[in-house]
């Protein structure tokens, strides 16, 4: 069915009565060419690539809950292709290019808000960092603006710039990053791949890998053995116990990452800021609520929770830069388990048994990369070759000494 | 959090900041033959297991001592926690 | 004669304020030598300690007082305190010379600044920045402990059963002294 | 205006006394005891606001936090706080309140027009349109739909008021003074356990405030008086009102906000509210329950109440919320309302109950439909009649309706347990994984009855404190007898053809439920994210429940399978101030300042922020143009005679036991092993995956005694790194470390009159000349005839140079002196930006050189780093990816045209190649205009760096101002030999 204004009015005036389910509810076949675990963003983004761009459609996605129960389902929404190393960059500007014509292409409105984010810097060495970062983006074919003082005053009257313990001192602007609806993203990806014959199994939780010899013939889960040419591992925030099934020990751990949302407010902010001498970063949804968010809780967890340290923290960046939002009413918070990397970069590979593959490791930046990181997968998948943007998300990268570190924290995954 | 520090008892996690898998103690010998892969695997690879966890903490606004916690990472429940210094003996360090 | 002399200025000297019930001071000469116990060497060490100051090292988080008006204070397991008045800046010597070697010391009374806050409502106050369980049954008096308040890191000793002795950074004393003074006049 | 709804006697209000508040600019007037939604009914002011999506007229629900509908902008100018449940506003003097989300007037809101419009405006459909063209989303479509969303508007100036956080400890923390949290305060009390008792209203007792129902033969009121009055005796029972635990953290620790002037005209200079962290060895979670409606057509007029709501307002405020008010029931507890209303004087025409029963109660003169429901409403501002499945229609100015009570579950769930659903009163109760130390009692675990809920929260109490260790006390229980609870599971009239409300401030109907169904959206989560339900201020504490029901009844599942959504913290909303706390402003962090701040400030510095540390960034003298005057003044002086520069923040680590040097030389990747005693030595300090991670000098003072300094950045992070190597790695060296980084004012002096100036300083006994203290020397030393301090022969800069150490107290008075001593010279202070200057002048890396990213080899120390010995870091810097010779290497980079400024974070581009990414060949570090130069000189990385000098690349900066040419040259611009420093 497709969606359009002239659908929606003639539902409206037939009691709505003619809508159909956006997905099917099959029940798994005994084999697939390919199988993809895990229903979330990245899952079923390679579902709609593969069935789209390679015309694999023998293809079945298994969630262990509901479709984007994942961290698809618990995030800022934030979009940006904002990095430095040429390990990422082109990824996330792939990845921004597909946001841009996303709801053309799947005919479903994510949403997809290019609102701009700003990176504030509060130092010169913060500056030349972004100079630095600014001009990659640049290189890389993305866009860049960076800001003084004045001109954000001008256009963020509303931060703190003459009381601040860390003064705003200018900050670098990504105009075509923003926001996007984050559930819709699955919505619209699942609606894609379900119409073009992919089979989208939710309550399918996985548990066990057929692996003999060296090789992987398919899966075992809840519903039943499902055999398959192809197994594509998608699960990121349970990254560590899927695999372990398949006894791999990764360069990944796990920890929550909280996120925030207050009351609906009238509009205050006109895009995404990122505090620069503490953790804070913010947006505004269409409904009106801050979203926002900070650091890591910083300890291991597969609790889909964190503590108060972090909430306070967090807060207290919000209010170091923009003292006006202390009337309004944080009112809800969740969390979502992160796969920390050990460089902070990600992973879209091969592994070393046959016919198993690993997206995984996006730390708290997954949903931003949901389009190339499917898009990339789906080409390793049908290809057996990196897309071109992801050649350096490898697994034996650390023994390589190829590291991807945007931060130069190193082996530390809660610092990135 | 809190953490039941075993010389000065409850105190908040706030207090100390985390490192993670207790494995960091056991840093391999830089002459051994595979030394490379060996450090590779200390320094990144993980169990990173969803249950009971051998993890380090360091009680940095506090007595300075590093703690080997084991906390469930499904529950956050702390089960055991001790001096790291203690812990590294206990795994052939002491040489 | 040399041609330049040099003047003491801790930080917080002279400071003495009442609010209330409460008093807020800035001890004068305030010296802290850390004593760190030799490993191997530790019952050595808390011999000569207990030689020179008539009490050893108590169990960590607690301490004790001690001959001459010294307070020591147990840190962590190899590291204590020895807090007394001393005016010249030379107190690692005093405390290196009673202690004949046997265990290693830092001077660390520039360190630190001191504040002791004093009164009936002085635990209310301590109650806004200092995460601690203060109660009597948890932290008896000469109960010490090294904590965090307001993004500093403090050591707090009760000292009597309503005063405590707050030691932290010499570098952050304007915002410590600022964080204590709010805590009071938000309780008073 | 009269308080022409107020009824004559009883409630807790104080008659005695008038408040005057505003309403929409018009003036009204109610007592002390009141809230501001049991003001505004008493003046008879029924529409309060707009629904979210289509600006349906609002009234008032509840009587509570779970209020979706009353919401206001409460105060005015910067004090001006949005989405402000009237339910739970303590009315006080000079209040004023406005309604929100209306264009035109609150009566005639302009945008009620999308209520036309609702058969277009279902569930989701903004996902399935609004995509073309393209651009019309960002500039057409969303403005207006940003523009219409949104409830109440913040000021946009700073929050005026303070805020305050606290700790408090506890050996049982009790969450609710209701019946059950009273009778389980005063059984811990008594007991002698430690107990908090916190209540989100200002007057405890629960529901006994509302009710008639008595405890030991008194008022329930007057019981909850008294047991007040017990608690607040005692002296380890501690009582916080306003106070609500919105949050369930970890091992005990609980989320509390205290509203401490919120209901005062000005906070007379205290704090607002109070953010209070609770440390509970054990909880009682007597939290209570929520009433929720039941779903019928065009239930959502103003008028129509909860009937719980309905009797709090008559018993508790003593206002009639209407003259004539029928009750909808499905439940024995609607017919109590019906009692209570009735007893209060209002007419009640009807009592609806869904159920085909006899009245649990005799209530004589008021009719009965058995086994009916309401279909419709009429009224557009508030309700004017109802209409029940049999046609009939009565006349009415109000409806209360009961559709049975949810227990308040939400903190038992906030550590993901799940709650579990009980049949016999057709509700969710807390299931069996609860937070640990949690127990739940009262209404909020099921026992909805007074008599019940006093029993369980006793017991409930002397069993948690029992595990602790207190006996529990003999002192009687109270007495009260259970109400008549009966209920049957009814959630919506199947009848009615009109839209019937779910979440009324969302707007979420129960067609948008099974549109949802239609459409796929079958799991409970699919349900809230595609319909919006629940996702309002109130979280939908009443609508949630229904709405799953129906969802249920699609899917032919049980409401059990079915589920709820996750209950997530908070409870209800918390301020972003109140989390905050005190830590905004210049109070965001501490200020670390170092001992010559104020000399410094007193001589014309400009600071700058390093950390938390404050350091002089320049010194301007009287007549200097800009910061480069003075900057380049106190280069070219530093150079030509002698510079003093405050380096205290430098980290300094005091590093004593008898294998203090075996522990460096793991620690430090280069040899420390033969570091003589009176010698300092350079140290570049590796991460264990072999990159660079921090540099700096320790010297050896005595044969167990080292003092190593670290960059400002990393003091705490390489002492933190330290001890982990001391206790984890090596537990059995014996090194002992302390932090001195504050103990010592430490000033570098630097030039070729640094010598001849600290002869002046320096006793007399010390000699420092060339041979007996050369590059590279340290000792403990006197100065100023006796004041013990560190004398170390270090340069950073390039030029003959000390650093010299004093006790911190003598700081101030050392710059000072050193000033003194050094006017015969011309001296200068100098700040970071000539501590930059000079230190790219020389070559040295500091933090945009050591960024985390590069390798010793990048660095050009890769020569440093010993595979002869056992250090951190050294094995996994052999990775063939790090050592490869095309790596980058640092350089010094100059402008072909000397004129051209050099921009740090330029890249480097090959002349004729295109600026792309794939040709990248490094970037630009650090730049400064050298004085002793006359030009830009920059550090910077580029690929094979070290074999490419004379080499001119291109520097582009795309970001700013395009590119220059550089030339490529060594990093050591001044004195490459390095006389000058051995001087």
């Amino acid at each position: 069915m497709r969606y359009s204004a002239f659908r929606i009015l003639r539902e409206g005036l037939t009691g709505n009565k003619g809508w159909k389910p956006v997905w099917r509810e099959p029940d798994p076949k005994p084999e697939y060419d390919i199988v993809i675990i895990g229903g979330g963003g990245h899952g079923l983004a390679t579902a709609y690539y593969l069935a789209k761009e390679f015309g694999l459609t023998n293809v079945a996605v298994l969630e262990k809950g509901w479709l984007g129960s994942g961290n698809i389902g618990r995030n800022t929404t934030i979009i940006r292709s904002n990095y430095l190393l040429p390990g990422n960059e082109p990824f996330y500007e792939l990845s921004l290019k597909l946001w841009e014509g996303l709801e053309q292409d799947f005919n479903y409105n994510a949403m997809v808000s290019q609102r701009s984010i700003l990176n504030l810097f509060h130092s010169d060495a913060q500056r030349d960092a972004y100079v630095r970062r600014g001009n990659a983006m640049i290189l890389a074919g993305a866009d860049a603006e960076l800001a003084d003082a004045d001109q954000l005053r001008a256009e963020l009257p509303f931060l703190d710039f003459d009381n601040a313990r860390f003064p705003i001192k200018g900050g670098l602007f990504q105009r075509r990053g923003g926001t996007v609806r984050h559930d819709a993203v699955a919505w619209g990806y699942a609606r894609g791949a379900d119409s073009r014959g992919v089979d989208i199994i939710q309550n399918c939780e996985v548990t066990g890998f057929d692996i003999e010899n060296g090789t992987c013939a398919g899966v075992q889960t809840s519903r039943g053995a499902i055999r398959a040419r192809k197994v594509a591992v998608c699960v990121a925030g349970s990254s560590g116990r899927v695999m372990a099934q398949a006894g791999m020990r990764l360069p990944i751990e796990s920890h929550v990452l909280q996120a925030f949302v207050t009351e609906g407010l009238k509009p205050v902010l006109p895009g995404v800021v990122t505090f620069g001498a503490g953790h804070f970063y913010v947006s505004q949804s269409d409904k009106g609520g801050l979203v926002f968010g900070g650091d890591i809780d910083g300890y291991n967890t597969y609790a889909q929770r964190g503590n108060l340290p972090v909430v306070e923290d967090v807060a207290e960046g919000g209010m170091a830069i923009m003292p006006m939002i202390g009337r309004a009413r944080l009112l809800r918070s969740w969390g979502g388990v992160m796969d920390m990397s050990m460089d902070g970069s990600p992973f879209i590979d091969k592994t070393h048994i046959n016919g198993l593959y690993f997206n995984g490791g996006w730390c708290y930046g997954g949903f931003k990369a949901t389009p190339a990181s499917g898009f990339c997968y789906a080409h390793l998948l049908a290809r057996d070759e990196p897309h071109p943007t992801a050649t350096q998300m490898r697994l034996d990268r650390f023994m390589t000494g190829n590291l991807i570190d945007e931060k130069g924290q190193g082996n530390q995954p809660n610092l990135h | 959090m809190i953490i039941p520090h075993p010389l000065l008892g409850p105190r908040d996690a706030a207090e100390f900041v985390y490192l993670g898998d207790a494995a960091l103690i056991d840093r391999p010998d830089w002459q051994a033959e595979d030394a490379l892969a060996a450090f590779h695997d200390y320094g990144y690879l993980r169990d990173n297991p969803a249950g009971p966890h051998k993890e380090l903490w360091y009680h940095e606004q506090g007595d300075r001592s590093w703690l080997v916690v084991t906390r469930d990472t499904t529950t956050h429940e702390i089960t055991a926690v001790e001096l790291a210094r203690d812990v590294a003996r206990s795994r052939g360090r002491s040489a | 004669m040399p041609d330049f002399t040099l003047t003491s200025a801790p930080p917080l000297a002279g400071y003495d304020k009442s609010f209330a019930d409460l008093r807020l001071t800035s001890p004068a000469d305030l010296a802290l030598v850390s004593l760190a116990l030799p490993l191997g060497g530790e019952d050595a060490a808390q011999k000569a300690i207990k030689s020179a100051y008539g009490a050893a090292l108590p169990v960590p988080g607690k301490s004790v007082s001690a001959k001459d008006g010294a307070r020591l204070v147990r840190l962590g397991l190899d590291a204590g305190m020895v807090i007394f008045t001393h005016a010249t800046p030379d107190a690692e010597r005093v405390v290196a010379a009673r202690l004949g070697g046997a265990v290693y010391t830092t001077d660390q009374t520039d360190v630190w600044t001191g504040l002791e806050l004093s009164g009936p409502t002085a635990r209310a106050a301590l109650e806004r920045i200092c995460p601690l369980d203060l109660h009597d049954s948890a932290f008896a008096v000469n109960d010490a402990a090294r904590t965090a308040m307001e993004h500093l890191g403090v050591l707090i000793i009760r000292t009597g059963q309503d005063s405590f002795l707050l030691l932290s950074a010499s570098s952050s004393a304007g915002s410590f002294l600022h964080a204590v003074e709010t805590s009071i006049e938000n309780t008073i | 205006m009269t308080q022409q709804y107020r009824i004559k006697g009883g409630g807790q209000i104080d008659r005695s006394t008038d408040i005057a508040f505003t309403f929409n600019g018009k003036a009204m007037k109610g007592h002390p005891g009141d809230t501001l939604a049991s003001a505004l009914l008493a003046n008879g002011q029924r529409l309060v606001g707009r629904s979210f999506k289509y600006h349906r007229p609002r009234g008032i629900l509840t009587a509570g936090s779970e209020e979706p509908n009353a919401l206001v902008q409460l105060r005015s100018g910067a004090h001006q706080e949005p989405n402000t449940r009237a339910t739970t506003v303590e009315l006080f003097e000079g209040l004023a309140a406005t309604s929100q989300n209306h264009r035109g007037s609150l009566e005639f809101d302009l945008m009620a027009a999308t209520d036309l419009l609702s058969p277009f405006l279902a569930a989701g459909f903004y996902y399935k349109t609004f995509m073309w063209p393209r651009a019309f989303w960002e500039k057409l479509y969303e403005p207006v739909i940003r523009a219409s969303a949104g409830l109440g508007r913040l000021s946009m100036q700073e929050d005026p008021d303070r805020y305050d956080k606290g700790f408090v400890h506890c050996d049982l923390l009790v969450i609710g003074a209701g019946p059950a949290g009273l009778a389980a305060a005063l059984a811990a009390g008594r007991a002698g356990a430690r107990v908090i008792l916190a209540d989100e209203d200002f007057t405890p007792g629960g529901r006994l405030n509302a009710e008639t129902l008595s405890i030991d033969d008194m008022p329930g009121a007057d019981w909850a008086t008294q047991a007040v009055a017990q608690l607040t005796a005692m002296d380890n029972v501690r009582l916080m009102i306003r106070s609500t635990v919105y949050g369930a953290y970890d091992h005990g620790v609980y989320g509390l906000l205290e509203r401490c002037t919120d209901h005062l005209p000005d906070p007379g200079g205290k704090p607002r509210q109070i953010l209070w962290r609770v440390y509970s060895r054990r909880a009682v979670l007597a939290a209570g329950s929520t009433e929720r409606p039941i779903a019928f057509g065009n239930n959502d007029r103003p008028g129509i109440m909860l009937a719980g709501a309905m009797r709090t307002y008559v018993n508790r405020f003593a206002v009639a919320p209407g003259q004539r008010i029928a009750v909808f029931t499905n439940n024995d507890d609607g017919w109590r309302t019906a009692a209570d209303l009735s007893a209060a004087g209002i007419d009640v025409p009807a009592v609806i109950d869904s159920r085909d029963a006899l009245p649990p109660i005799d209530l004589p003169g008021i009719r009965h439909v058995r086994g009916a429901g309401v279909v419709d409403t009429v009224g557009r501002k508030g309700v004017r009649s109802i209409t029940l499945t049999d046609g009939q229609m009565i006349p009415v100015d109000g409806l209360a309706v009961s559709g049975g009570w949810n227990p308040n579950v939400h903190l038992t769930c906030h550590q993901r347990g799940r709650p579990a659903w009980r049949d016999d009163i057709n509700a969710f109760v807390p299931g069996g994984t609860l937070p640990p130390g949690m127990a739940v009692a009262g209404a909020a675990n099921g026992a909805l009855t007074l008599a019940a809920a006093l029993a369980e929260g006793r017991a409930t109490a002397n069993a948690q404190i029992k595990e602790l260790g207190f006996k529990p006390s003999r002192a009687a229980a109270p007495r009260a007898e259970d109400e008549p609870r009966e209920s049957a599971p009814f959630w919506y009239v199947r009848e009615s053809t009109k839209r019937a409300w779910l979440d009324q401030q969302n707007d979420v109907t129960v067609k948008d439920v099974k549109l949802s169904y239609q459409e796929g959206f079958r799991a409970v989560e699919h349900l809230k994210r595609y319909t919006t339900l629940g996702m309002a201020t109130d979280q939908g504490k009443t609508a949630n429940i229904p709405a799953l029901a129906i969802m249920a009844e699609c899917t032919g599942k049980t409401i059990p399978e079915t589920g709820t959504t996750i209950f997530r913290p908070p409870y209800t909303p918390v301020p972003m101030g109140a989390l905050a706390g005190r830590a905004r402003g210049r109070d965001f962090r501490p200020f670390r300042l170092t001992p010559s701040h104020d000399w410094a400030k007193a001589n014309g510095a400009t600071f700058v922020e390093a950390g938390n540390w404050l350091r002089a960034q320049w010194y301007a003298r009287p007549g200097e143009q800009g910061w480069r005057d003075s900057v380049d003044r106190e280069v070219l002086m530093t150079r030509k005679s002698v510079g003093i520069c405050d380096v205290t923040t430098l980290g300094k680590i005091d590093i004593q036991g008898r294998d203090a040097g075996a522990f460096l030389n793991k620690v430090y990747c280069n040899g420390f092993a033969t570091l003589a005693v009176g010698k300092v030595r350079y140290g570049l300090m590796l991460r264990e995956d072999g990159i660079a991670y921090d540099d700096g000098t320790t010297a050896r003072l005595a044969d167990n005694h080292y003092v190593m300094t670290t960059t400002t950045a990393n003091a705490v992070l390489v002492f933190r790194r330290l001890e982990f190597a001391r206790q984890c790695l090596w537990p059995d060296m014996d090194v002992h470390l302390i932090s001195t980084t504050d103990g010592w004012a430490q000033f570098a002096v630097a030039g070729p009159n640094a010598r001849a100036l600290l002869r002046k300083v320096v006793d007399s006994d010390h000699d420092i000349s060339n041979a007996a203290f050369p590059f590279m020397g340290c000792a403990e030393i006197t100065v100023c005839g006796g004041t013990p301090a560190r004398l170390f022969r270090i340069s950073f800069s390039g030029e003959l140079a000390f650093e010299i150490a004093v006790p911190a107290r003598f700081g101030h008075s050392m710059m000072d002196v050193l000033m003194e001593a050094g006017r015969e010279f011309d001296a200068v202070p100098y700040g970071t930006e000539a501590l930059g200057v000079m230190r790219i002048e020389k070559g040295h890396a500091a933090g945009n050189e050591l960024n985390g990213q590069t390798t010793a080899h990048n660095l050009g120390m890769g020569r440093m780093v010993s595979q002869k010995k056992d250090c951190i870091g050294n094995v996994l810097s052999q990775r063939p990816e790090m050592i490869r010779d095309d790596a980058v290497k640092l350089v010094g980079l100059r402008p072909v045209n000397r004129a051209d400024k050099l921009i740090a974070g330029s890249h480097f581009i090959n002349r004729g190649d295109d600026a792309t990414m794939d040709n990248d060949q490094g970037w630009m570090t650090s730049v400064a205009y050298s004085p002793s130069l006359g030009h830009s000189i920059g550090l910077g990385f580029v690929k094979s760096g070290d074999t490419r000098q004379g080499e001119i690349i291109r520097a582009v900066n795309p970001l700013k101002t395009g590119e220059i040419e550089v030339e490529i040259v060594s990093a050591h611009f001044i004195d490459p030999e390095g006389e000058r420093l051995r001087a």
